[in-house]
């Protein structure tokens, strides 16, 4: 197939890496930043290649041992895995803004381990990203599951352990309610090869498929916390360093939601039953989602707690786009991966340096701070307003898709909520931007703290940057993701 | 009912699943809902496995003497690694729950929604 | 005749990057006013030149890029745009060299002036705005860039208002959204570039309740009531921010809308067919007379200014709504009459709050002896509004009701003059008041205002009685409002 | 009243599950599609292609060997999670352990000392000869890894990290990642994709030694990760 | 193996893992959770799955008890 091997080096390296992290760290931990750093360098070098070859030449596939499917183990660059491109720059960028983060927030004997999980959490979702194999699948999502519940502890603060307990409660039932339906395809068919999966998956049992689509639906819906599932997020994202809950609340929610996509790929091709069903409660709960998300972050007062519901929400978005199985709210929900990833890592970060400088968390004690941190806060209101979708920011060609999709569907029930959901999201962002540019400050020496430091300006403003770019240059994700939602609903003629 | 009767592999593992997932939901001890997750990873490890047996199967090692039906090797594979990957869960939950018992003094979930 | 051309474009952005410069300067004030006035400039340039083509029916236009097939950011000016965009720029011009002696003592003034550019280029983009995305695009932009306006004072009452502006202008954002969406399912385009784009197979009752969400949408910035609320709370701010913005970017930007929408989206005969319109005229009159009426109880000057402007705007809406083409006329030439004469109002009273202090009429007393050439302008704007012949108000009244009567319905006619007894009701007791009533006592002294205040004020009073004089000349506004309409009734 | 409702809630759960399962291919029979599909292949050719006897270490080393690349990292991953929740700064309260934490009955001291070289030869056993006999790298270190936790339960901790000093231990924890990444590009390299082995021609040889290198690699590993995280959670490292 | 054996040691499985749910005493439940691990062990193994049942034996009834015993040495033993 003479593709070059650049597959194994996006998904070998950061695992290599994080190996040698603690052992090259001993002596002095803060190296452990700029190997990460390094290390992670190679994997977007290889992300970008292997995104312009998807580009170039269409989908390919890696075989791991030489062994075709199904005996072996396949890695699918597919359009869908084309997210490790934004895996990559998110990561990326979290890991420029740890450098002087972690310096001052952890105990310096957990840096390397903190770099080590940060490495492995990223190597495993874009693992999870292109792997072909259900049971690869599962494998990946553990490594991720794993350094993420340990990220979220890993700063020792106030209720930072037990948060993590309960994501790995919940995150560790939801992996293992799709280990189940793992197992229940596998009993089926007897392959665990996804593209195999879905020509076997024909003539089976329907019900059982069913239960393993009911079960998918379950574990992937806890990883993206769509809302009754929800509980878990709100304490680990906060609590979290700011570069972790960047990259949890931009990326390892998105993985739950990734993980729908491929399984959607899967039944679309099998046909196997009417997914009319789960597309109705898919969306239902996307709307309540919408909703009380963004409810319950009005009344935050903590920064990070309002940006943890507000993701709440916005998974909600997606997960409407999907139910409504039309070709515009797939392709919004896809836009939306991308670019809620983006809007809200720049939040994330932008709160991460706001409270690095200040050491305040909440809204009231922040009051003032655009005068302090200019670019900062001018970064976060971009990442505010894209996100509530005002163009010509990056969220609104979401929105617009995900309401053409709902029209196209003939929900227009659906298209108000969803608009309307964005106007209750802008209500406790406006209290944000209120706060920082027009009231004066609680505490008169917030005006006094400098502007962040430069490793955590550049990915903050490159992330906002994009914020605006992505909205006004909105083709560039759409050209990879039209063509596969095309092919995807092929099937039903979509 | 015969079904499920020819399927009572499949039975056990799945009243397996229910009775830890009712461990998690119900115990407020954390060490008992870790085990509660741990009976739930077995039952599905059990369920995995009960979909490659093959009655009267060997262990499929071809060495010398060997003969058919082999067991299946496939979930065996698979097994192997989620025996590991439950370990490892543990093995952090365990940690939390030390540091949780270290800060706290209690590790009973009724107690600890207190705190936060 | 259609021309590809880089000046749609660059009208918006060139003016965009200058406001942006305004941020950087901060408070190095030589640079913020270079900036200020050089944006204004350059804006108020690109527009003109493009003035001559447009008169000789040429369009421009510009596509900039492309979300899907169909759908992207695209420029073009025609007729009706070109006509919005030079009233706003040409404003901005003036109240840029107002604002620039109004705020001399106040803070945040980069803020002030980096935003106050952004308004006005978001102003000129919906004006060129191609499709309707783009339009909403530039709709909402003008939304968020008005608000850090709006509580420019950062009091709590200036937070409240700026509250309550956001609310009701992003709920009518919502509605243009979900029109914009709906019209792209029947429509397959959004393009602002024919008399009409839906056709009656969509079905009388969802047309209908697309035009209502229209309506909507763009009435709540044009103020219908009951969709006004947030007019009269924003004239907390800055009285060069009332004047530009609450009667000339924001709020005609919604009137501008609806005879977008009518005009282009549905068409006349669409609407005439659906018989939709005439409830629409009928809000408008409502609006017109009872906003007058309110207006009538208001002591605070900037509040009846403001209900004022809630009332003149109707008039833009039931010129609209009538869809016949001499009313089409009168709603298009009033976005400059109602501009210029209402900027003089906000200019005259901003100057007397900053000259005198003053904010209530029941304290304007003499004032006509302080400050004449202030005063004077008031008057001119004033005979302006109640209809004079001479005044560019009269051209307005004028065309609209020949328009009314060409309907058939004689009612409108006799709001329209119901309106002007109104107007001079509210607005010549202030004259009588700042002329001829002098507190006992007192001998008022000449001290009028700073002449970086004065000089606009006057030339926008000057400029009001040119439109009313010299309408018919051409290269005056009323010559391109007739090519627009020509367009749209196809004639 | 909260029992009652999860109670209700299971059961009614269980209900489509038990019927799913109703529907599920016997159990069993050798009809099934787990055992018609890609099995009969890894069954017939597996001991030819990948010289492993034992089909299961030839479909977890070989054919879905990139699946146990992964099982390893997820343990390297527990190890970092665990150092990163549990270690403390260095200076702060150390708790120093009494030497062993239960007092050991020399009963239990002579047991564990005696059968521990058997215990190692045993696990060496598996590791080396996991390619043909039941067992492997994993099961193997485990076993050394529960003997070394043995061991400080018996000795103390202090004691028995002596025979692993830290320097060590860090080098030897990452053993089976690196150990997997080295075979696997070594095959990348020499056989063209990422953990391939040679089937046939010249290389041929290296078949068996690399399995066993990845073996080995596993084992230490899997040895030194169990030991480190019992280390760890005991408190006696860090 | 006979289809008795089978039930009856999934009849102790569940027993077993009952039996951890119930007792309050975690060093009692860790024992009997080992125990578990143990019996599932026997039946990897009469399957023909000796891999397995190695593991299962060192990993689940060995280091994961020993785990489970640390932790419980480090917190409460009693369950409330």
């Amino acid at each position: 197939m003479g593709g070059g091997q650049w597959p194994v080096v996006l998904i070998i390296t950061p695992l290599i890496g994080a190996a040698l992290t603690p052992i090259l760290a001993r002596r002095r931990p803060q190296i452990a930043g700029y190997w990460a750093l390094f290390v992670f360098s190679i994997v977007t070098l290889a992300a970008g290649v292997l995104m312009y070859r998807v580009s170039t030449q269409g989908p390919f596939s890696y075989y791991m041992g030489g062994w075709r499917p199904p005996l072996g183990i396949e890695l699918r660059f597919d359009e869908f895995s084309a997210s490790i491109g934004v895996i990559c720059l998110i990561g990326w960028l979290s890991l420029m803004f740890s450098l002087a983060y972690a310096k001052h927030a952890l105990p310096e004997r957990r840096i390397p381990y903190y770099f080590a999980l940060v490495l492995l959490c990223l190597g495993g979702m874009n693992g999870f990203a292109v792997t072909g194999d259900i049971f690869n699948l599962f494998v990946f999502l553990e490594i991720l599951s794993l350094s993420g519940y340990a990220l979220v502890a890993i700063t020792g603060e106030r209720i930072a352990e037990l948060a993590a307990f309960k994501y790995l409660v919940m995150g560790a039932i939801s992996s293992l309610s799709i280990l189940l339906a793992v197992g229940f395809m596998y009993a089926l068919t007897g392959t665990l090869n996804m593209t195999d999966l879905a020509m076997r998956l024909r003539d089976v049992e329907p019900f059982p498929v069913a239960v393993a689509v009911g079960a998918l639906t379950l574990g992937f819906s806890v990883k993206a916390a769509l809302l009754p599932l929800h509980i878990w997020l709100p304490d680990a994202h906060s609590i979290a360093p700011s570069p972790v809950s960047a990259i949890l609340s931009g990326l390892v929610v998105k993985i739950g939601v990734l993980g729908m996509l491929r399984m959607y790929q899967i039944l679309y091709k099998a046909q196997i039953f009417d997914l009319s069903a789960l597309n109705t409660t898919l969306m239902w709960l996307g709307a309540i989602s919408i909703v009380l998300g963004a409810l319950f972050a009005m009344v935050q007062e903590d920064i990070k707690m309002m940006l943890a519901y507000s993701t709440i929400s916005n998974i909600g978005y997606i997960f409407m786009g999907l139910g409504l199985a039309s070709k515009y709210g797939i392709i919004g929900a896809s836009v939306h991966i991308f670019n809620h990833a983006l809007i809200k890592a720049t939040l994330f970060l932008g709160a991460g340096a706001l409270i690095h400088q200040t050491g305040y968390r909440n809204l009231e004690d922040l009051r003032g701070v655009g005068k302090a941190m200019p670019i900062t806060s001018a970064a976060i209101a971009i990442g505010a307003i894209s996100i509530v979708g005002i163009p010509p920011t990056a969220g609104f060609l979401c929105k617009w898709y995900i309401a053409l999709g709902a029209i196209e569907a003939g929900r227009l029930f659906f298209a108000v909520t969803l608009l309307f959901g964005a106007l209750f999201i802008f209500v406790y962002y406006i209290r944000m931007l209120n706060a920082f540019y027009f009231m004066p400050p609680a505490h008169p020496e917030i005006l006094d703290v400098g502007e962040a430091p430069v490793t955590m300006l550049i990915p903050i403003v490159v992330l906002a940057m994009l914020c605006l770019l992505m909205g006004i240059f909105g083709r560039i994700p759409l050209s990879f993701i039209e063509p596969a939602v095309t092919n995807m609903l092929a099937p039903i003629g979509g | 009912m015969r079904a499920l009767w020819t399927n009572i592999d499949y039975v056990a593992s799945v009243i397996l699943f229910l009775i830890g997932l009712y461990a998690i939901m119900v115990k407020g001890n954390l060490i008992k809902k870790l085990m509660g997750l741990n009976i739930m990873e077995t039952a599905v490890f059990a369920f995995v496995m009960s979909a490659g047996i093959v009655t009267d199967g060997d262990a499929p090692i071809m060495g010398a003497g060997a003969k058919p039906p082999f067991a299946n090797p496939l979930p065996q594979g698979l097994i192997l690694t989620g025996i590991v990957v439950a370990l490892s869960t543990s093995a952090l939950a365990l940690s939390l729950i030390i540091r949780i018992y270290r800060q706290y003094g209690t590790i009973e979930s009724d107690d600890l929604w207190g705190v936060e | 005749m259609e021309v590809v051309d880089i000046r749609p474009l660059l009208a918006p952005v060139v003016s965009l990057m200058c406001g942006f410069l305004v941020f950087f300067s901060g408070e190095r004030a030589w640079w913020r006013r270079f900036w200020s006035i050089a944006a204004a400039i350059v804006n108020l340039g690109v527009v003109y030149s493009m003035l001559p083509g447009v008169l000789d029916g040429v369009i421009y236009k510009f596509a900039l890029i492309e979300f899907t097939p169909g759908i992207g950011l695209a420029f073009r000016v025609d007729a009706l745009g070109m006509f919005f965009a030079l009233v706003s720029s040409s404003l901005w011009l003036i109240t840029t060299v107002y604002a620039i002696g109004y705020m001399e003592s106040e803070h945040e003034r980069a803020r002030f002036f980096g935003f106050f550019a952004l308004c006005v280029s978001t102003t000129i983009g919906i004006a060129f705005a191609e499709n309707l995305l783009t339009l909403f695009l530039f709709y909402e932009m003008l939304t968020i860039c008005t608000y850090p306006l709006v509580v420019h004072e950062e009091t709590p009452e200036a937070m409240k208002a700026g509250r309550k502006y956001l609310v009701y202008t992003l709920v009518g954002g919502v509605f243009v959204l979900l029109g914009t969406a709906v019209t792209f399912q029947w429509a397959g385009t959004l393009t602002l570039s024919q008399t009409g784009i839906l056709d009656m197979s969509a079905g009388r009752q969802g047309l209908t309740l697309l035009f209502v969400a229209f309506v909507i949408g763009f009435g709540v910035k044009a103020a219908i009531m009951p969709l006004h609320g947030w007019l009269p709370s924003a004239m907390v701010a800055p009285a060069p921010v009332s004047a530009l913005l609450h009667a000339v970017a924001v709020v005609k930007a919604g009137a501008f809308g609806i005879l977008r929408i009518t005009f282009c989206v549905f068409g006349v005969e669409l609407l005439q067919d659906l018989g939709i319109a005439i409830w629409l005229a009928a809000v408008a009159s409502f609006t017109i007379v009872v906003a007058s009426v309110i207006a009538l109880t208001q002591n605070n000057f900037k509040r009846r200014l403001a209900y004022s402007t809630i009332s003149q705007l109707s008039y833009i809406v039931l010129g609209a709504a009538l869809l016949t083409p001499l009313a089409a006329l009168g709603a298009i030439v009033h976005i400059a009459n109602q501009a210029f004469q209402k900027i003089t109002m906000f200019f005259v009273a901003g100057a007397i709050q900053r000259t005198t202090g003053r904010t209530n009429i029941d304290e304007l007393a003499g004032i006509g002896y302080e400050m004449p050439y202030t005063m004077g302008a008031f008057t001119v704007a004033a005979l302006g509004f109640i209809g004079i012949p001479l005044t560019a108000g009269f051209i307005t009244k004028w065309y609209l009701s020949l328009g009314a009567m060409e309907t058939g319905h004689w009612i409108f006619v006799v709001v329209l003059i119901t309106s002007s007894v109104l107007n001079a009701a509210y607005w010549l007791p202030v004259i009588y008041m700042a002329f001829f009533k002098v507190s006992p006592g007192v001998r008022p002294h000449v001290k009028e205002a700073h002449w970086t205040l004065l000089v606009p004020t006057i030339v926008c009073a000057i400029y009001v009685i040119l439109l009313g004089s010299l309408a018919e000349v051409p290269g005056m506004p009323l010559s391109l409002a007739r090519t627009a309409v020509e367009f749209f009734f196809g004639s | 009243m909260r029992r009652a409702l999860t109670l209700a809630l299971l059961i009614l759960a269980s209900v489509p599950l038990l019927y799913a399962v109703s529907l599920l291919p016997p159990v069993g029979s050798e009809d099934n599609p787990t055992y018609t599909y890609v099995v009969p292949h890894y069954l017939e050719e597996g001991p030819e292609e990948t010289g492993c006897e034992n089909i299961v270490t030839a479909v977890i080393l070989n054919y879905r060997g990139f699946d146990t690349g992964g099982e390893v990292t997820v343990i390297f991953t527990a190890l970092m999670a665990v150092f990163g929740v549990l270690l403390i700064p260095r200076p702060a309260e150390k708790v120093r352990q009494p030497e062993s934490a239960v007092p050991v009955s020399p009963v239990t001291l002579f047991i564990v000392r005696t059968l521990a070289p058997f215990i190692v030869v045993f696990s060496v056993y598996q590791i080396i000869n996991g390619h043909s006999t039941p067992g492997g790298g994993f099961q193997g270190g485990t076993i050394i890894g529960a003997l070394l936790i043995a061991a400080s339960l018996v000795m103390g901790s202090e004691r028995t990290q002596r025979l692993l000093p830290e320097g060590v231990r860090r080098w030897l924890q990452p053993a089976a990642v690196l150990m997997f990444a080295v075979v696997g590009v070594t095959g990348m390299l020499l056989f063209g994709e990422y953990l391939s082995y040679p089937i046939e021609g010249e290389y041929l040889f290296l078949r068996v030694p690399f399995l066993t290198l990845v073996e080995i690699g596993i084992g230490v590993g899997g040895a030194a990760i169990v030991a480190s995280i019992f280390w760890a959670m005991e408190g006696s490292d860090g | 193996m006979s289809r008795a054996f089978d039930l009856v040691l999934y009849g102790l499985l569940i027993a077993c893992a009952l039996a951890v749910i119930r007792t309050k005493d975690l060093l009692a439940a860790s024992i009997i959770f080992s125990t578990y691990s143990l019996i599932l062990c026997l039946v990897w193994q009469l399957r023909g799955s000796p891999d397995v049942a190695l593991t299962e034996a060192a990993v689940g009834a060995g280091v994961t008890t020993v785990l489970f015993l640390v932790a419980v040495a480090r917190t409460s033993r009693r369950e409330r």
